[in-house]
């Protein structure tokens, strides 16, 4: 099993989360965040004059996945994540060595 | 005549309750949008009560209530309020101030010019919004006023009866309000997904309360003197509005579960619809107008969402448009001479004419309101263009129109 | 006699004012609940606001203050305000329009059964609560509000004095809450854990304000006329409010830091102690019963929570009904004719039979209420069941109750 | 002199307005802060509406309005309103009951002491605060309000004019704030990093839709009757308000954006301005004041943020102290004995002298808030220190000083 | 060192913390997020009408515990966020490498 | 690749990215967690009395960095977030198997 946590702008989960669902992953996690990185930040107004906010809002999807779905499903959270501008995001994957469904107790690749 | 102390307090404690009814739309509109829009919602009325409190005194009020030129438009006697002043008018509100008339009017057109504003939320460029605003106040809302409200308008000589803007300020706005949503188009992923929730319903019931407790002087206000007439108006207010709500609430119940954005909803139409009525009838006819008023409006919005194609967001349409077309009608049929001797009598008392003058005020209303946005909204698209980009869309009006976002902190 | 229009203009700004105090109410008490039960909050006032305005108008008026029935109930005369018009009423508010003085008693009804469901916030089911609200206001609000300013009350008839509804409203509102809360039980998990932590002090603050500036009409508008009475009242008012407030600022600093929730909290007792005395007292009087105020119910709010074994959830009991009841008897102690003529004159000027006859009127309608509530939150209770089940007291009253949540988004 | 109820419903009534206003200040700097502040923020109006209005009715009025001593200040007759009672005063609003005049004084002594806190924000030590305040009251509102509306302050004799506030209110407290911020400090991080990101717009808005509604009390209710003269300087204020909102939106749109709390605090800078002139210039005159305002005060803003070390926080000196003196000289430019016989023409009219007298009024209290101010400033902070600690700054004073957070909930 | 992520219903954390302070561990972070699984979406009501919310509000709980705490904090986690109902969300076990408490320095399972 | 996860206070926000963007990471993803752990609670009041809060505001920093970066980036955070009181927070090290920049599509080290 495998984490994905895949950083991405706030108006593509509807996106990834469609393509994750085509590629048969409709179990999700997803959190707000506030992303760094590349991208220029915000230039905002006071009432006379700007200033600048480092941070941009970011969504975070995590979820667990079998390893030989790995490769999928970055391919579809890429695709569907990409404008092509700088601030698309990054995609992390994390070991994972056991997984419990909290209903039924059930470990291993059979939790996801 | 002379100025009437009592009089003049109840007509400006009756302005600045209008005055504050806009932010209250700011409140009522903004807390249904979503959040990335809910500063531009909110600067749609507040920049109107800039822009229209000017235009009004520089030359709105003036063509509004001028003396007539042949029932069509006032004249230009009162541009920059010159001859307005501390005396009374000797046609409107004869027993106070002439400015104390014009601010009470002035109110309930930056009002009107914030209602439409719900069909454009969330993807009308603000440049834009502020042109079409200026040539929509000049160029429907003044004419307008002038015909029911103005002295010599035609419509008034009719006899077309309006209390306190049923025609003039909610047919108008609404009827406005669906031809510039269609001009618009649907914002981005509308009915691709969920409706666009509402990011704050606190907040809506706040200018909802706001809307009730200025309404009292909308309506009440109308009298233009304090006394039997005004507490009556004042009292079918409050009952249309009571009733309203509490019908709309039963209307969501019966349907899933007794909702609070339905109940202020509800509240908002039962004013709308008893706002043409308020003087003319007894106040007991609150209730029948105010059930009429939330079967009427639900439905209609129903329909709005479910079969027209147009996105009009916050259905301006189906609370004012109909709305104001039901108390219009039902000031047709339940007003009274008792109540109102400057009135009539309506159907329900024998005089079926009313309700045909009534019609008639509602067709002309409608029928040249939706017409004249659609060609000033189309002469803006085709100049300077009506929407927001895509992106911009996508980013949200808080940032791409305005600069701001509405809740800033260390990192969100 | 004949209408005074300046009495009218105040008497229907006092209305208006007192009207926006259940939306204040609906403020004040959702920003003290937890978020998920935010909406049910505020909706339990709003809603009132709609029930209350209509059964009102359709035979709540009538059976306070129609005509008197051994000094019991009022009279059906005014049902559906047949004959309740323009004209001044002979009896009540002689030179208003029967119909304001008619609206103005009924924001108070609605804002006495808005105060009540502090107690039952967070896990009353929301038809049990209409069905009890519709029965509380019948069988409870509008019998006292007759013995005590109905003419013909007999306990007006006595001599007990409530200027603006210390008993009527508060007393009333803070025994009957009491009861309720009783019967209905704690909230799941209190007392287990930390206190549910309020979601929103601005909004209390805000819906503080609100009432504070409501309260005005609320007891200078008891005056029912314009001039000198109304305006010791508004300075009595003004004067307890802020000394109730700094006062529990104070307590609360000595006992750890200055609370603004104490503040706010602090204002309202000391509006809730002067409403009886307004009226009745010279305004500087307004400083001890403030003191007063603040001392008793911050301390009777402690003995709710340490001692007594009720979630009366909001302490409507500490702060209306020890408030109301401070005031009550402090009325009997700083009243004086040399202030209002209709009044007496109280312990102080050395009438201590005042004092006894406010004893008498507390004690009646601490017991009428209480009692009559529990019996008729038991019928409620065994017909319909006054709770919603455990499962939507968990997911919240918001979304199990009304289907909606406070603050949507692309999330949460 | 008798009675007039008109004239008292209006001057009630208009002080209830001014008293929404401070719970308006408390919504628009609260908004503004940063969330760790929010409540200390709002605790601050909050707790001035207490302590002021009880030290109003202690001695402030007495010493502000008290039978005059040499022209300095009033004597202690009035003292816990001895004296002060439901007859009209003699010499002041002598149509109204001597406590109504009282409590509409009272408003404006609150609302000033609440303005000034904007400059000590998110740093000040609440215990320094709140007898920095009671010293402020008695040694600077409360003399300069004698000097200038006081029957025999020296300022009044020389004839300045202040119609509601220009110099006692909004010079008094911009001046202030500067000193008092001044000797502060700046709060930590200030200019190290981004500015500190207001942390809710629309609770700016809302807060600054109060102010607009407050302030027809404020000015129209400075008339002091109902009629002519306050249905004019009613519209002056909604003139200006409105042309200063959109010229200051037109500001931030040249430089980048139309922004919305920059449309909130233009309104707010049109309302200072007009204040002094509101019943004494002709209501169209709203516009070049409200002008003027907006740009006077824009770049007065711009001024201190870059080119003055003091951390004015919420801009207290460009909003209330500029404009405020843009509108006392105002007044002796566009004054005019054809609104308001009581008044003066100014410097258009052909009289300079007037214009002379205003420079000589703002000055004056320029200069004495501004010194009275430091020093006061500088006691408090030698005996008890103004400020609190880095840890505390750090935390947020919502914890630090009030053991209490704005949002609470499961988590955060 | 392994780090357990488990993603609960709102109203378990009270219980979970309970379990894991039992067991041992009371330095927990816990995050607001949002979920979608096999569970049903809520129904929300609008003016008229209604419309489905895919995500739920979850609670994340991290913690970070020694090798051999995993199976009995697993447990722990597991019985106190039971329901029985669909949504009661996932236990993941992930490896981590080192841990370091800021206020001393001291690094590894010493830190935790 | 190491996943660096980082509870820290608040208010030590802006020092630990001063730190990072020394040692050349500038992408970073914040986000607001609370956190319970040796340090007390909060004491708040209500109208009368007093309450403990459990969870403190806290915040979670991530970021994924070259392998031979660790031990730096560790340092570099530690004495930017410490203050030597309790609730300083901790960091934790995690494997991570790979990473994807959406915007390109490249992928391991050099997509961090
Ligand atoms: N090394 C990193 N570790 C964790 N998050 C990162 C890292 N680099 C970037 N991010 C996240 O990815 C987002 C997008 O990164 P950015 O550099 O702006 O865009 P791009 O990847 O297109 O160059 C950032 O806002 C941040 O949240
Ligand atoms: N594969 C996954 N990866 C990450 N989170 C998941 C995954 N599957 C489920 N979740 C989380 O667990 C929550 C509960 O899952 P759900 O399928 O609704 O319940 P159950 O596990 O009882 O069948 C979801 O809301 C989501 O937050
Ligand atoms: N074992 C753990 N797993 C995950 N987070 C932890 C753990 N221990 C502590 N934390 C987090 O670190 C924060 C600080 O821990 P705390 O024990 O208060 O301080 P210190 O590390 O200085 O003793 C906590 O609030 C919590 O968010």
């Amino acid at each position: 099993m495998k984490k994905i946590e895949a950083i991405i702008r706030e108006e593509k989960l509807d996106a990834v989360r469609a393509a994750l669902q085509n590629s048969g992953y409709y179990g999700i996690t997803v959190s707000e965040v506030s992303g760094h990185g590349r991208e220029g930040g915000l230039i905002l107004q006071w009432r006379v004059g700007e200033y600048k906010v480092d941070f941009l809002p970011k969504l975070k999807v995590e979820l667990v996945v079998l390893d030989e779905d790995v490769a999928r499903t970055l391919n579809a959270i890429t695709s569907a994540a990409r404008t092509g501008e700088m601030g698309d995001g990054k995609i992390f994957v994390l070991p994972v060595e056991n997984a419990v469904r909290v209903r039924t107790g059930e470990e291993g690749d059979n939790a996801i | 005549m002379s100025i009437n102390a009592a009089d003049t307090a109840w007509l400006l404690v009756s302005s600045a309750l209008v005055m504050l009814m806009t932010p209250g739309v700011a409140l009522f509109y903004g807390g249904m949008v979503r959040r990335k829009n809910l500063l531009s919602t909110m600067m749609m009325s507040f920049a109107i009560l800039g822009l229209v409190s000017l235009l009004w005194v520089l030359y709105g009020y003036s063509l509004s209530f001028g003396p007539d030129k042949g029932g069509i438009i006032g004249g230009l006697d009162f541009i920059g309020l010159r001859t307005v002043g501390q005396e009374p008018s000797s046609v409107y509100a004869t027993t106070v101030p002439h400015l104390a008339f014009m601010a009470f009017e002035a109110m309930f057109a930056i009002i009107t010019v914030a209602l439409v504003t719900g069909a454009v939320v969330e993807r009308m460029k603000f440049s834009a919004f502020i042109v079409f605003s200026t040539l929509w106040l000049t160029i429907v809302y003044c004419p307008v006023a002038h015909w029911v409200w103005g002295s010599g308008g035609w419509l008034a000589r009719l006899g077309v009866l309006d209390f306190a803007g049923g025609t003039v300020v909610h047919i108008n706005a609404g009827a406005s309000a669906l031809a510039l949503a269609w001009l618009l188009g649907p914002r981005r992923g509308y009915r691709e997904k969920e409706p666009m929730e509402p990011n704050n319903i606190p907040m809506v019931v706040l200018g909802a309360a706001l809307l009730w407790f200025g309404w009292f002087g909308f309506n009440a206000g109308s009298a233009l003197t304090s006394g039997g007439l005004a507490a009556s108006a004042f009292v079918a207010t409050n009952t249309a509005a009571a009733t309203a709500a509490f019908t709309w609430m039963l209307l969501s119940w019966i349907h899933r579960r007794p909702s609070l954005l339905g109940a202020a909803t509800g509240a908002v139409v039962g004013l709308v619809a008893i706002t043409p009525a308020a003087g003319f009838v007894s106040p007991v006819m609150g209730i029948p107008i105010g059930i009429g008023a939330a079967v009427a409006c639900y439905y209609a919005m129903l329909l709005r969402a479910r079969k027209m194609g147009v996105d009009e967001s916050l259905d301006v349409w189906a609370c004012h448009g109909i709305g104001g077309t039901w108390g219009a009608l039902a000031t047709g049929l339940f007003a009274s001479v008792a109540v109102n001797a400057a009135g009539a009598n309506g159907l329900i008392f024998g005089n079926a004419m009313q309700l045909g003058k009534q019609l008639l005020g509602v067709a002309v209303v409608w029928v040249f309101a939706f017409a004249a946005t659609w060609v000033l909204g189309k002469i803006v698209d085709v100049t300077m263009g009506l929407r927001v980009n895509a992106t911009e869309e996508t980013v949200g009006l808080d940032i791409s129109q305005h600069g701001e976002r509405a809740y800033g902190g260390m990192l969100r």
